[in-house]
């Protein structure tokens, strides 16, 4: 993979005249982890969209790989996997159709081999709207992490799996990272995440 | 395919389709999308049979009579080269004159005459004072 | 096209002193120009050959109708600036463009139903140009309503532009409806250039209105449009600093 | 396979889960042009002259009720979103959600409408001429409304702003649309109509996904 | 409070969010009724002739299309799931929310069918006729349309269901609604449709509710 | 408080030919807080909604004080307050009005203290649909805890919340079966749970 590199510049967000955030600077590249940490309100999901492109800052800009990302969208989105406190998965399709017919590059060995580590080959042929919480969430985790794409934006990825599936998820990052890819992901506990991290604190 | 190119070709086919609505669209309005039909179209056949439509048309001068005592009046309605007679029962509206144009509705009976069941007067757009409008008409 | 200077007079609080400046260049001559065409349509006009004084509703119903139309046109051209620029100034002239060009729709529908009541014997027919404009007052509302009903300020702005734009391709309509349909409204008067085909003594008062409707209705566009922008900025360092001023 | 292909396959799949939004259209549709036979009574004359609005009306009617759903529920399960985020044209992949839409609920109104319109002593070339009216017309409002329940998408309960929106939008089809079955059936020439439904038709599906797909991404933000 | 009528005020309060979908059947309503003299032309016999249809038709689509979501949002959002877990009678939770509903989009439909009517030259004891046929009805229709919305909230019970009970259900209404109307027009006796139209209405209340709580708790399942 | 009882015996749950779960009983009484535990897909949920007579099960039955819930339904529902994993509260409204509008006895006092103890104060006034993932979580769980119910059912109530938030919650569970209260809630991580509680392990 070639080095990428994510700069954030002073972002600044207002929702109907209440602050969300502001001034948050920080820079990442291949190789990082970065996790943002804060407590229930304090905007990470208000954050991670904004470094997505989903919603429009009021103040600073996102860069990647030293463009702006509202002048290189495309760019921008071709190496980049979301997921956020929504799962993204169409509750009528089965589990295998919903990673097949999703939009990034399919390449089933890896696929299968995600689906087997969350242990939800089983579950393939069933249809998403029977799934249990968690097996939703870990279908749209495959997704991300099957899209063979360099930056991972993951919201509150842990909350709601259970030990087994964390530590695969770890694994998967650590393993994402080793070969030069970015990870954000953002949680609100003080529980300590397997990868070596930066850290990002927001709210007071 | 480059995003650039892709681009480019989606460009291009937009510009080509909204090319040829814009095509259809004007060749409709040289198309029939009447309001109403003028005289020669109905002399012409373009007219529904058994069926209320539209004629506008010219009172021809000296055309109009009405029955004492009787709301049912009679004209002749033209555009220059064919000419319609219309009966019509109700009041007219206070632009309705001699020479003014109007749109009637209505259908043929056995007889040829054109029954209208409502009539509309047209203004025109020509706005001047009387006099003027006297010097005018006397000058053709 | 020289963009710093657009960005210069664009920026708000350049915006909002222009307004506040030339406010009155638009109002005070926009309600002297109503008065005189009031006059001069009401009394010194003489009356039309055929219709008489009913003829002088004309002074009324055609400006009304024009600014119906050049209202929704700017409104529709703020609303591109707006999105293509991303440009608050442009969106807060879109926003409070809407209810005055909704009024003065309504108001060429009232005074064109008035004035058909009497001419053609009927108020209202669906005939292509009278439904047009009642189509153009359904985008107004369209648009207000859009915009009322999404709560957040920068999103309303962007969904309610791109109505508004797809919403222009009716206003050749409502011009052409009466060249290219036989329609019962009658065909141009005075938009046909080169030879009006209205008597002097009649257009000038008519003119005079038309020029008194535009200056008007820029004059309170200006103010509304900066109330609106004082609103939307209420953050920035420009307007407290203003409220400030004005306070002590 | 070509992601948009893809894309149009899955939404044909989910369209045909979702089949009871189907069913509602043609049965609006049954059920519109269904009540003036039966209440008013079977003159042919007077069935005649109604059937161009009631065709157009069912077939607004059916578009509005099965496409209101159209991105709503991709909207609440955030898979709009992950559409948005895709490195492919946004335009292109609105584009093949509404031909899905289009071939599973506007096809199946056309081939009712055959019936509907032999049920009101349609026949011959005036029949083709209804069932290529609500053709056109029908892929005309497919566009349309999709916009309207793009732009109306962050509105929670949008059914009246969509109404709305829908209503000038349409309005010159709905009146073109059933001139052009009234000129044909009555034997009058209609070609212009049918070239303004064509005309509308074609630009809307130029500039349709257009503006449709930037209203997705501001009801995202 | 007493809990129902708390229940029916949060409801109230809650449409008055959604007002968009109360202003979506009144502009169906008027929609519909337009679309008509707008194609067709004003000729008063016509508009006379079709006013029935057309004043049932806009009621059971403008309570179709508010009606769609009476039951889906709370269904989604699970607090449904907590309605049906209270102590209180479901069926009176369930009443409490129809009758909710129908305040704000029926009785908005009788006012509203009091200017389309005179627009259709109706007046006099026929426009005392209409209002209440369209009264009636659209109180009926507005408790089919919860139980069709009701069992078809679950996937497993989809729209063949919603087919079963809609269609076969509201067509007597329409059709005798239409009667009513047509009847108290042309001066024949009207009141056999009426006492029809009156006997549905208690009857979709009585028995409405409880069929729509059970389909609730079966689609919970 | 009334002791209460709540016993389940021997339930058994099929979904489309699938066995979810099969031969669990167990009995809890006041003052009790039973966990049940297990990964992703055990069938928590199912477990929890079939104890709350969501769900039909396919054999056994469930008693509350020694009656049938099928037969005594009513009695069983004034005692009982349940969150699953969707929130069960009206985007449209508010806060406020969404706790006092529910359909549980209102005690305003109490009430505002739950909130306060969430740290939702603030936010009484706003809408449901602009709260983060967790602030709606944490008003759905104050509407349980308002509740005055004797008996609660709460599905992963942990997850998505803040440290903070997770402490205050123990401490109303604590409190709540100190009074007399019988809990049950689900997770799927090993963390620890601060009250002394029964543990039922599901899944294999
Ligand atoms: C409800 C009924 C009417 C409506 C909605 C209506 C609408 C309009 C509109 C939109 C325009 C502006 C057209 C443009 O700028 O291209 C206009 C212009 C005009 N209308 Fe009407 N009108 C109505 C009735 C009437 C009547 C009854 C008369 C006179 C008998 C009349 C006379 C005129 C005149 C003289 C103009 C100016 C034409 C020009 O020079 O462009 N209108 N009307
Ligand atoms: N549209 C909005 N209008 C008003 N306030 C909003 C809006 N959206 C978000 N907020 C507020 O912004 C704050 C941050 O929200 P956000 O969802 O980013 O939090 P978070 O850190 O992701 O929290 P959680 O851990 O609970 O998911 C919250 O207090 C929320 O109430
Ligand atoms: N309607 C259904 N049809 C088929 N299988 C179902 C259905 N509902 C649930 N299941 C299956 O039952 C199992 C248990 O689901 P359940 O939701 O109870 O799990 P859970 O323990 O709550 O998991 P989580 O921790 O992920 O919330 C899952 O494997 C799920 O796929
Ligand atoms: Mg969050
Ligand atoms: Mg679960």
């Amino acid at each position: 993979m070639n080095r990428n590199l994510l700069q954030v510049e002073s972002l600044e967000l207002y929702r109907e005249d209440h602050l969300i955030f502001s001034d948050i600077s920080f820079q990442i590249e291949s190789g990082d982890h970065l996790v943002i940490r804060g407590q229930n309100g304090s905007g990470k999901t208000s954050l991670i969209r904004t470094i997505c492109g989903l919603t429009q800052a009021d103040k600073g800009k996102v860069l990647w790989n030293e463009a702006s990302i509202d002048e290189s969208l495309f760019n921008y989105y071709e190496q980049l996997s979301y997921l956020g406190h929504k799962n993204g998965l169409i509750p009528e399709l089965t589990l295998d159709e919903n990673l097949n017919y999703g939009l990034d590059q399919t390449d089933k060995d890896g696929k299968d081999q995600v689906i087997n580590g969350f242990r939800l080959t089983d579950l393939k042929h069933s249809l998403i709207q029977n799934l249990s919480n968690g097996e939703s969430r870990k279908t749209a985790l495959s997704r991300v992490v099957s899209s063979k794409k360099p930056l991972w934006v993951l919201d509150e990825p842990y909350a709601n799996l259970d030990s087994d599936s964390i530590s695969y998820l770890n694994n998967c990052i650590g393993d994402h990272i080793n070969t030069g890819g970015i990870v954000i992901t953002s949680t609100n506990r003080d529980d300590s995440i397997a990868t070596k991290t930066t850290e990002l604190l927001i709210g007071s | 395919m480059l995003p650039r190119h892709r681009r480019f070709l989606g460009i291009c086919l937009v510009l080509l389709t909204v090319g040829l609505a814009s095509f259809f669209i004007l060749k409709s309005f040289q198309d029939n999308l009447l309001y109403y039909l003028t005289p020669s179209e109905v002399i012409a056949g373009k007219a529904p049979e058994d069926r209320e439509f539209r004629i506008g048309g010219l009172v021809v001068t000296g055309s109009f009579f009405r029955q004492t005592g009787s709301l049912t009046s009679q004209f002749v309605l033209t555009d220059g080269s064919a000419s319609i007679e219309v009966s019509y029962k109700g009041i007219l509206p206070d632009l309705f004159r001699e020479g003014q144009g109007i749109i009637a509705r209505g259908k043929f009976n056995s007889a040829n005459l054109f029954i209208a069941s409502e009539v509309l007067a047209k203004h025109d757009e020509n706005y001047m004072p009387p006099e003027i409008h006297a010097m005018e008409t006397s000058l053709e | 096209m020289n963009f710093k200077r657009i960005y210069k007079y664009g920026s708000p609080p350049n915006y909002f002193r222009l307004c506040l400046k030339y406010e009155n260049w638009f109002t005070v001559p926009g309600f002297l120009l109503i008065i005189i065409g009031c006059y001069g349509g009401l009394f010194l006009a003489p009356p039309d050959y055929q219709m008489g004084d009913a003829f002088r509703i004309i002074y009324f119903h055609v400006p009304s109708a024009y600014l119906s139309m050049s209202a929704y046109a700017y409104m529709a051209l703020a609303a591109l600036v707006g999105i293509v620029w991303r440009s608050n100034v442009a969106f807060s002239v879109a926003k409070s463009i809407a209810p005055f060009g909704a009024s003065f729709t309504f108001l060429a529908l009232v005074t064109g139903m008035l004035w058909g009541k009497p001419m053609w014997g009927t108020a209202w027919v669906w005939d292509a140009r009278l439904t047009s404009e009642f189509i153009l007052l359904l985008l107004y509302l369209g648009y207000m309503l859009l915009h009322a009903s999404i709560r957040e300020q920068k999103k309303a702005d962007r969904a309610a532009s791109v109505l508004a734009i797809v919403g222009v391709i009716n206003l050749p309509i409502i011009h052409y409806s009466v060249v290219w349909w036989n329609t019962l409204h009658q065909a141009s008067t005075i938009s046909k250039l080169s030879s009006p085909s209205i008597a002097g003594e009649m257009l000038w008062p008519l003119l005079v209105m038309i020029f008194g409707y535009g200056f008007f209705f820029w004059g309170v566009i200006c103010r509304a449009g900066a109330t609106e922008l004082l609103k939307r900025e209420k953050r920035s360092n420009w307007v407290k600093e203003y409220v400030e001023e004005h306070q002590s | 396979m070509n992601i948009y292909l893809k894309i149009f396959v899955r939404e044909i799949k989910v369209s045909m889960k979702r089949w009871s939004d189907i069913l509602t259209g043609v049965i609006m549709f049954v059920l519109v042009a269904l009540i003036f036979p039966l209440t008013v009574g079977s003159d042919q004359m007077f069935l005649i002259k109604i059937i161009g609005p009631v065709m157009l009306l069912s077939a607004l009617l059916a578009s509005l009720i099965s496409m209101q759903n159209i991105f709503k529920p991709d909207f609440l399960n955030g898979s709009l979103e992950q559409l948005t985020l895709s490195h492919h044209s946004l335009n292109g992949l609105v584009l093949m959600k509404i031909l899905s839409y289009w071939a599973t609920s506007s096809l199946p109104l056309v081939a009712v409408s055959v019936f509907i319109a032999s049920t009101y002593y349609v026949t011959g070339t005036s029949l083709i001429a209804v069932v290529i009216t609500v053709l056109l017309a029908s892929t005309t409002l497919v566009n349309i409304t999709a916009l309207a329940a793009a732009l109306t998408l962050s509105v929670r309960y949008p059914g009246a702003l969509m109404t709305l929106i829908l209503f000038p939008l349409s309005l010159p089809i709905l009146i073109f649309g059933s001139k052009a079955i009234e000129y044909s059936i009555v034997g009058i020439d209609s070609s212009g109509p049918f070239y303004f439904l064509t005309g509308m038709m074609l630009l809307s599906f130029s500039l349709g996904p257009i503006a449709t797909a930037f209203a997705i991404r501001i009801s995202l933000d």
